[in-house]
């Protein structure tokens, strides 16, 4: 970097640093009491100091300094990763599963509850990748096809007893109807007017959850849903047991994940997913080379409202208790961060955007007050320096990006 | 009768508020096509901004309507800077992105922003000192607070300014065209960043403006006061046709009129429903909203 | 006539709010032709494309293929009737690669479902072969069978324009409308571009074509159409059009 | 593709070997010294999101709870506390208190809102840890039948019996207007008061809904005002939602006597309702502030703030959790609910005496806003008012 | 010549993503000249134009502007130095009055009496803006645009005017009223103007030299009168 640029790179950074001291002062400094400087001073002297610290290792860093080290550090990641890509795909796929199958045995139950809840939040992000990853339609209410879900099986538990392994296909077939219904007036919609629809859809199945008194009992909740159940042998002869416990939990959610996560591949790599991705680059074009846009719209929100439906219908059998609260906006905003933080479309993507969305922010629950600060902030961003994901889609069999 | 009366009088308040913060949603959106989901938080720091000036300046003494006239300048000013800074700081070096990366760095610097008001305000409520304006008068049963009065009176004077500013002057003028066309802006000379700031700056000091009355109103504001409200506004926006002015003023008081109807005379807890409802409605049958503009997309 | 026509414009008008878009346009295209339609810039030429295609209403008129009516028929149902086209600026789908763009075409041909795709049911996978064998026919047919899994958007304009029409041909088309196939191409690869025009009408594919590039017109159709501000000004062999006074005035002034 | 299982694997391992050696670590303390880590008690409220303040209140009440206690509790102590948040959701509340639980503490005081309360309660009844709620006042916390659920506060039931007491007997009503914002407790409680008056003859002339985080009531207010009841009973979740209630109630002139229930007490009340909280009268857990436990509770919590709804109710709760396992001389959860039936004590709030359900018994009173303070107004029991 | 050139390209290249679409063009254009360039669609001849305002960047070569470059810098900063352009497609602001739409052509003025003074100047060239005045940009017939256009360029006072397609869509009476105004801008008040045409014919006769694009490349440069009666262009458009 040439020193007249330097020059004004710090110049911009201290308008910068005088800019955050004039907002953060009078939030912290202004008091009935009187004018106070030394707090808010002390903050902003160490966030100055921090922030220039890194912005001069940054600049070493564009200078070649530290080549002396990201050299061989980048070269030996090359050597792994290519030592990584020799060994066949199934190994790998067989590694993960085999380590997600003895988890439990490894960990403790707070483990086992962060894992079942990364495991539903993958079924949610990869439902809602189809909607948005696949077939480009942004959904901000995609929360409202879980509530179908989980409300379909706690209601038909509570009231007739049926099994979760039954409902779950009928969780999955209500949330799809809902989806339909959702889907169909935004047809027709550009990009950000369906953002404010779906918005409301979303707030509407809530709300509606919320005060439907005679149905969903509203803002109490439905208790005591049952656990999946399952026919066993136990004790020399086969039993009806309840899945009750957290390890027998997490096997279900983990099964339930590896069918969506083969499901969503799958359609992916079909005829139905190609005319989802039409849709997403071009729809016109799309609709002109034969495919029913409006159908093909109406089938993504479908299927993808199935996937959130069957996670749904898992979470109240997990929790023995739905209500509206578990429904709201920044859940599907969560979901979305996901989708998107992880790479729109790239299933790898969506759930290491589940793990870093959920998991992490486990991990931070001593720092319960900044923890959601912290969130926000990553989230802003992470787009600003990965916009396109952590792991962005690669399509498969694209040979061309490993050449260059 | 009377109910009917008093439940337009508060339709009237309450989509006053609607209409100002949806002016910054529109404006943006008309803009630079961002729906900047942070809006609602810069209404809510407006909120505090209000708080802590006021507070301060009634207790240094000073006369109650000078400290309201001085706590709007000043917040505002404060809530223009802030959404400068958010705006430099995170859209502009995203302008060129998608348009979900955008939004979801709006929703997270919304998180942040919401977080920190927590941060340095506290999870309580905070109240606004004493009821500057207290009483009322009634007109036919109902009754009307000296409040709403100010309230609306606040509200229509924001309103006229940013109309003459918009419709009247160049910098309006610059404004628009830069909406309008941004390659062609640049060819007649404007500098679209400097224009793009300046919305930010102004959707930011009006719902500054939003925030302090609404906090003069109900007596308190909390940190996470923008969400609900900012979703509203959203619609209000897109009700009237996002990214029109005019639209936003009035999907405001749209909005604000459906939901104390709804709830006077239908039902108060299905409200929200029929807000959305509507607002679906609408969009269904005219799909860029009531004053939006018809933009041909088809075109092949 | 001895050929029967199998695409039919009668008395198309088209208009946009104030706007006169088209006039009266009326002509045929016969089983087998290659029909182009010439024009200066904004004459309408793209606007014809969108009536018959679906994606524009027409104000006044009727457009028939083989017989049959075509109005008020969605693009996708017209397509599967047998009329694929072309863009004038590129509409690939940049993100997905060649292969998948074709494939994508043989949508209305095919008719397998989500839950066969979930299942992989045997169905599912004889069908996803035949797509597969289908775009991958034309692929080859556009010499672009090196190209199968290269993404759209980082393939060269040439090839591009190439995965244009490789597209619309694997929707098994028997009209293939052509929208400016030449534009952006060098000389070599308009030359190359008439062969392959040459050769796509040998299997028995009826050709309307808008082209800038007169060398290429001229070069291969049979029968030219005129369109000067939505107006039909002329239509009739190559060296007619050539040699027509109002074409001449339309394109170079007076 | 290859490339995201390897990374996804690699994740995988880094995972475990945390994991691995973090539970290593803790297994070799608890090795070394079983008693050096003292008791742990852990507490379960809204610490972020709408409902902050008072679950902000109940970790401060046990706090407050484990200071006061920590100097009696000898060779078991120390007390500490581990402080976890619901943010009133569901999903985060049953984390929280699996957390809890391989936190290994043998107690948690909380949650707040009934709907985090229930769901998280199966986990910590299975592990055998104490619940003891100082705030979800729900009937079916405590008749889920479990075996190591308390409750200190009282009971939605008795609270409305109080309130239409008071409606009938003091303020002679005849009609009775009804709104609450849709939660757990406060529907319930509103459901409550509206089956005993009609039962008791009152005539009901509406009940209004409306959603929690609205600020507005203008709408229903102005139905209110039409129908001019008697009573306008006021159930909301917390009182940040009724200060702005009651200011629109003054602004738009409404007379009727207004009458709340305890999730309105919290002296933020008249801090953010100013004037218009006077004459406001709430159905609230009797507490004499000038018993000595009161004040020992006060003398605690004075460095916290100041103390809200709640915050006596997580004291006590705190309090006689402590108590029963000093008397049990362990942490034994069997040695320690023997001991805590026996308890009987004055605690900051009321009489602690936990019954066999787990229920306190309820000490409603009628308090009444008077110059920006909470007065003890109406004894429901006796039917006297209360002299200064 | 020996007079400096007012704008000069030496070897520029342009792309839109990976598409190259001008390669290694230089052409220059001198003080009062009217210069056309000409081609078929997508030869480039708009793209060039664009790099010359610095609205798409230049992937190689150099931009002179008055002996100085200006690849690089902001577009917004060059019609106050006289650069301007009237881009394809006229693209008036079609919800600003006509007006508004002229005084945003003098945008980076401040002096109010030369705006006016100007503005009536527009007016005089175009009676028909003057009676449209409080009318939407968007609500004006394509001719008019054109002339709104012109008009909304000449506000900025330029020096060197770029014009891309003035005659695109336009019926031959109007176009031929557009290309007289041209040269009465060329010629009373000595703005230099680079023309893009596709009619060659009618962009000819209005200009001193024309430069002919094919394919991102200029394939052949002379006077206007030479060009005109060089068969070879006729050829080019007619395939002949």
């Amino acid at each position: 970097m040439t020193i007249p640029a330097s020059r004004k790179l710090w110049l911009g950074y201290a308008v910068a640093m005088l800019w955050l001291y004039v907002l953060l002062w009078p939030l912290i400094g202004i008091k009935p009491e009187g004018l106070e400087f030394a707090t808010s001073t002390e903050i902003w002297a160490k966030l100055a100091v921090v922030s220039a610290i890194l912005l001069a290792l940054w600049q070493l860093k564009q200078r070649g300094v530290f080549d002396f080290v990201s050299r061989p550090a980048q070269a030996a990641s090359q050597v792994f990763t290519k030592a990584a890509d020799r060994v066949p795909t199934w190994i790998w796929l067989v590694f993960v599963l085999a380590g997600a199958l003895v988890f439990p045995f490894l960990t403790e139950r707070y483990a086992h509850d962060v894992a079942i809840s990364v495991l539903v939040y993958i079924c949610l992000g990869l439902g809602l990748n189809v909607v948005v990853g696949m077939a480009g339609l942004l959904d901000l209410g995609y929360i409202a096809f879980y509530g179908v879900g989980a409300y379909t099986y706690a209601l038909l538990s509570v009231h007739f007893g049926l099994s979760f392994w039954l409902c779950l296909p009928l969780a999955g077939a209500f949330a799809a109807v809902a989806g339909c219904i959702i889907g169909y007036p935004t047809l027709r919609m550009r990009g950000d007017y369906l953002a404010i629809v779906t918005l409301g859809f979303g707030e509407i199945v809530r709300i509606v959850l919320n005060n439907w008194m005679s149905l969903t009992n509203g803002p109490n909740g439905i208790l005591g849903i049952k656990a999946p159940g399952v026919y066993w042998w136990q004790d020399g002869k086969v039993e009806h047991i309840w899945l009750g416990s957290l390890e027998q939990l997490y096997y279900v959610i983990l099964g339930l994940a590896v069918c969506t996560v083969v499901a969503v591949y799958r359609i992916n790599n079909s005829r139905i997913g190609r005319a989802f991705e039409a849709v997403r680059e071009d729809q016109t074009a799309a609709e002109l080379m034969g495919v029913n846009t409006l159908g093909i719209k109406l089938l993504a929100y479908a299927m993808g409202a199935i996937f959130g439906g069957l996670a749904g219908a898992f979470f109240a059998s997990r929790m023995r208790f739905v209500s509206p609260e578990s429904f709201t906006f920044i859940e599907s905003a969560m979901v979305l961060a996901m989708v998107v933080l992880g790479g729109m479309g790239s299933i790898p993507g969506v759930i290491l955007g589940a793990l870093a969305l959920i998991a992490l922010p486990e991990i931070f629950r001593g720092f319960e007050l900044y923890r959601m600060f912290v969130f926000g902030g990553v989230m802003a961003m992470m787009m600003l320096f990965r916009p396109k994901g952590l792991w962005p889609a690669k399509r498969m069999g694209v040979r061309s990006e490993e050449k260059d | 009768m009377e109910v009917f009366l008093q439940q337009l009088v508060n339709g009237i308040t309450l989509g006053g508020v609607y209409a100002l913060v949806a002016l910054g949603y529109t404006m943006v959106y008309g803009i630079i096509q961002l729906i900047n989901f942070a809006h609602g938080e810069i209404f809510a720091a407006g909120g505090y901004m209000g708080v802590i000036l006021i507070s301060w300046m009634v207790a240094q003494g000073y006369p109650p309507f000078v400290c309201l006239g001085v706590a709007l300048v000043l917040a505002m000013g404060y809530c223009a800077l802030l959404a400068m800074a958010v705006e430099k700081l995170v859209y502009k070096p995203l302008r060129s992105s998608s348009r979900l990366s955008v939004l979801l760095s709006a929703l997270g610097m919304s998180i942040f922003l919401q977080n920190g008001l927590m941060l340095t305000q506290g999870v309580y409520d905070r109240a606004y000192p004493g009821e500057m304006v207290r009483g009322g008068f009634e007109i036919g049963g109902a009754m009307v607070s000296y409040m709403q009065i100010v309230i609306v009176g606040i509200t229509v004077v924001l309103l006229v300014g940013l109309n003459t500013l918009v419709f009247k002057t160049r910098v309006g003028k610059a404004m628009r065209a830069t909406a309008q066309d941004k390659t062609m802006s640049a060819l007649v000379g404007i500098n679209a960043s400097r224009i793009i700031s300046m919305t930010f700056a102004i959707g930011a000091a009006l719902a500054c403006a939003a925030g302090i009355m609404v906090g003069m109103y109900y007596g308190s504001v909390r940190y996470d006061m923008g969400f609900v409200l900012g979703v509203k506004a959203f619609s209000a926006a897109v009700l009237g046709g996002i990214g029109n002015i005019t639209g936003a003023m009035l999907g405001g008081l749209i909005i604000g009129m459906i939901e104390v109807f709804a709830a006077g005379y239908i039902s108060s807890e299905y409200k929200d429903v029929f807000a959305f409802i509507i607002l679906i409605g609408v969009l269904y049958f005219m799909p860029t909203g009531i004053m939006g503009e018809n933009v041909d997309d088809t075109r092949v | 006539m001895a050929l029967m026509a199998i695409l039919e414009l009668s008395d198309i008008s088209v208009r946009f709010g104030g706007l006169q878009a088209l006039t009266d346009v009326s002509f045929r295209v016969s089983e087998g032709d290659i029909v182009g339609l010439i024009g200066p810039n904004g004459a309408g030429k793209t606007t014809v494309f969108n009536v018959i295609t679906g994606v524009y209403q027409t104000s006044s008129g009727q457009v028939s293929y083989d017989g049959r009516p075509l109005r008020a028929l969605r693009p996708h149902k017209i397509l599967a009737l047998g009329v694929a086209r072309t863009f004038q600026n590129i509409r690939l789908f940049q993100n997905m690669t060649a292969l998948e763009n074709v494939m994508v075409a043989q949508h209305s041909r095919t008719r397998e479902g989500v839950f066969g795709a979930i299942l992989r049911t045997r169905a599912q996978k004889r069908e996803e072969e035949r797509i597969r064998e289908k775009a991958m026919q034309a692929l080859v047919f556009m010499g672009l069978e090196d190209f199968a899994d290269e993404v759209a958007s980082n393939m060269a304009y040439g090839l591009q324009r190439r995965l244009e029409i490789a597209r619309a041909l694997g929707s098994d088309p028997q009209t293939l409308l052509l929208d400016e196939p030449a534009a952006g191409l060098n000389p070599a690869e308009s030359l190359e571009l008439m062969n392959t025009i040459g050769r796509i009408s040998e299997l028995g594919v009826s050709i309307l074509m808008v082209e800038h590039d007169m060398k290429v017109v001229m070069g291969i159709c049979r029968s030219i159409v005129v369109l000067d501000h939505g107006v039909m000004i002329a239509e009739g062999k190559p060296e007619e059009i050539q040699r027509d006074a109002r074409v001449i005035e339309a394109y170079l002034g007076q | 593709m290859k490339r995201a299982l390897y990374f996804l694997s690699l994740l995988l391992l880094v995972s475990f070997v945390a994991v691995g050696c973090g539970g290593e670590k803790k297994e070799e303390k608890k090795a070394e010294a079983p008693k050096a880590t003292g008791i742990k008690i852990g507490s379960l409220s809204p610490l972020t999101g709408q409902y902050a303040a008072d679950g902000n209140d109940i970790k401060n009440g046990v706090l407050a709870a484990i200071e006061v206690m920590n100097p009696e509790m000898g060779a078991l102590g120390p007390v500490t506390l581990q402080a976890e948040d619901t943010s009133c959701d569901p999903r985060q509340a049953v984390a929280a208190a699996n957390k809890l639980i391989s936190e290994k503490v043998t107690a948690v005081i909380g949650a707040y809102c009934s709907s985090a309360t229930i769901p998280a309660a199966e986990p910590l009844m299975a592990a055998k840890i104490f619940m003891i709620t100082p705030a979800s006042t729900n009937e079916k916390v405590t008749e889920s039948g479990h075996k190591y659920m308390y409750r200190t506060c009282g009971r939605d039931d008795d609270q409305s019996k109080a309130a239409v007491k008071f409606t009938q007997e003091y303020l002679k009503a005849k009609t009775i207007y009804l709104v609450d914002d849709k939660t757990t407790y406060s529907q319930g409680l509103a459901d409550n008061v509206e089956k005993l008056a009609s039962a008791a003859g009152l005539k009901v002339l509406g009940h209004e809904h409306v959603n929690q985080g609205d600020k507005d009531f203008s709408a229903v207010l102005t139905k209110v005002k039409a129908a001019k009841p008697d009573v306008f009973y006021v159930s909301l979740q917390n009182s940040a939602a009724a200060a702005p209630m009651l200011i629109q109630i003054a602004r738009m002139g409404i007379k009727t006597k207004i009458l709340a229930q305890d999730a309105v007490y919290h002296p933020q009340l008249m801090e953010l309702a100013k004037k218009d909280a006077e004459g406001v009268f709430l159905t609230f857990g009797y507490t004499d502030k000038e018993t000595a436990s009161y004040k020992k509770f006060a003398d605690a919590y004075k460095k916290l703030g100041e103390p809200g709804a709640y915050s006596a109710y997580a004291y006590d709760s705190a309090v006689a959790y402590l108590k029963a396992v000093k008397a049990a001389g362990s942490t034994d959860p069997e040695k320690v609910k023997a001991e805590l039936m026996k308890l009987d004590f004055a605690g900051a709030s009321k009489q602690i005496k936990y019954k066999e359900n787990g229920d306190s018994g309820s000490n409603y009173v009628i308090q009444v806003v008077k110059d920006g303070k909470f007065d003890n107004f109406w004894n429901p029991e006796t039917g006297q008012l209360y002299k200064k | 010549m020996t007079q400096q050139p007012i704008l000069e390209l030496k070897n520029v290249s342009a792309a839109y993503g990976r598409i190259k679409a001008i390669k290694d063009i230089s052409l220059k254009v001198y003080p009062g000249e009217v210069v056309s360039i000409i081609g078929a669609n997508g030869a480039g001849k708009s793209t060039t134009l664009m790099s010359i305002s610095c609205v798409l960047p230049i992937t190689g070569g150099e931009i002179l502007y008055d002996g100085v470059r200006i690849d690089g810098t902001a577009p917004d900063l060059l019609p106050a130095r006289g650069l301007c352009q009237v881009p394809e497609g006229r693209r008036i602001f079609p919800r600003l009055t006509v007006e508004e739409n002229l005084d945003m052509g003098a945008f980076f003025r401040k002096d109010k009496a030369g705006i006016l003074h100007d503005m009536n100047r527009v007016f005089q060239l175009f009676p028909i803006l003057q009676e449209r005045r409080r009318q939407h940009g968007g609500t004006l017939s394509g001719g008019e645009q054109q002339m709104l256009a012109m008009g909304r360029a000449l506000m900025s006072r330029p020096r060197l005017l770029l014009l891309d397609e003035p005659s695109l869509g336009l019926a031959p009476l109007i176009v031929q009223q557009i290309f007289r105004i041209i040269r009465e801008i060329n010629e009373s008040d000595g703005v230099t103007v680079v023309l893009v045409e596709q009619n060659a014919n009618l962009a000819l006769q209005a200009s001193n030299r024309g430069y002919v694009l094919e394919t991102g490349n200029v394939i052949m440069e002379d006077d206007a009168q030479a060009l005109l009666a060089n068969p070879d262009i006729r050829k080019a458009y007619l395939g002949e």
